[in-house]
């Protein structure tokens, strides 16, 4: 059963980590990847906005594909909203498998789709006080189309 | 018919929800749009250009010709920048 | 410049993570794979065996390819040695970029190169006191084949 | 020269390392495992399948082919199993 949780608090990547594995012996790896605010052209804030409720259900729905296509122990999900600074994560995903490979193509696989598949949305805040929402990239869709 | 607005559409539309009965002939999401767009200055700007706008009907992603009812939930939004 | 590490002593993925992004605000994502010593067949307990001194410069300059094909930040990798019972952590892999697909692809090229081109080698031992040097696998180098 | 061995071949060999003089004639790897394995019954059956032996020649990975001089470090091993 993955673990889906969208939050404005901060995630702790360690504690989420062992909870996929405690108690287990039949885990060969755990791959991981933290997505972090970057500070590009300026920018001194990020402010996520999501749609409540339908982002939990499509979280939950990329989490259920990739178990299918991949025998995974456990998955995790985690995505913060709320306003965020450079440096500050933003999106955890974490996998877990028997098997390297499932681990670390089913993590790719996740962070790709919830670019393209999951409703939130980012505004830049700038130091002089003007904001502009960031647009969808063409290379997101083209990263979710070749799975 | 429940209608929720996200991110610049909100904006653009001054509201972030609002509760609507659309005349029977508004069958589908690219008829709502339109029916919508005439509602107020906001609204028309909101929806200015549609190919730029996204829907979701009862929390899933839909297309233009998705079929919207009395009951549903329908949300508006520029395409998705999360991760 | 990577980190390189071959240590009996368990890693922190937390502080390791970390150190790759203190102070920056460049940085869009960090990839990790954490390598856990699986119970398979019986196995009471995995030992590692290395060659001290090429061990570090086959790491480093598998590092270093990693750095010359993907824009990293930065990059970890920290292998341990001696005697791992199942559920022990075995390597642990991290990159940083800009971008989420230099992070993760490297992630997953550092992991497969490894397996094949650093001078580890792993005995299991079993509840019946026997021990099996493990032996290559094909897949192995067929992962590797594809980058 | 210094010649190493690990895992499996460490265990039949029965020494984890020895330095040795080999003759002019021999001049890259091959022929240095063809000479050790006259050695001893040990040497002898660690080097008995060469197409299960790696070699590593001043710590880098080496073919039969690769050249070897009196000051070389050589280490003959298994196929790696790390990760």
């Amino acid at each position: 059963m993955p673990r889906i949780s969208v939050q404005e608090a901060i995630f702790d990547l360690a504690a989420e980590s062992a909870a996929l594995s405690a108690g287990r012996d039949d885990i060969g790896g755990i791959a991981s990847f933290v997505g972090i605010c970057r500070a590009d052209d300026g920018i001194t804030a990020m402010v996520l906005e999501h749609y409540p409720g339908m982002t939990e259900k499509a979280l939950a729905g990329i989490a259920a594909e990739a178990e299918r296509r991949w025998p995974l122990t456990g998955c995790t999900i985690i995505h913060r909203v709320g306003r965020l600074e450079p440096g500050a994560p933003i999106v955890l995903v974490l996998t877990a498998s028997a098997h390297r490979s499932a681990a670390l193509e089913s993590c790719a696989f996740l962070i790709d789709w919830l670019k393209t598949g999951a409703p939130f949305w980012k505004r830049e805040e700038f130091a002089d006080g003007t904001t502009r929402w960031v647009e969808a990239r063409a290379e997101d869709e083209a990263a979710t189309s070749r799975w | 018919m429940r209608i929720l607005y996200f991110a610049w559409v909100r904006q653009k539309v001054g509201i972030a929800e609002e509760v609507l009965s659309p005349p029977a002939e508004v069958r589908d999401v690219a008829g709502l749009v339109q029916w919508l767009s005439a509602r107020s200055p906001g609204h028309a700007e909101a929806f200015a250009q549609p190919r730029q706008i996204r829907a979701a009907v009862n929390q899933e992603f839909a297309q233009p010709d998705s079929p919207v009812a009395a009951n549903d939930e329908i949300a508006f939004f520029p395409p998705v920048t999360g991760g």
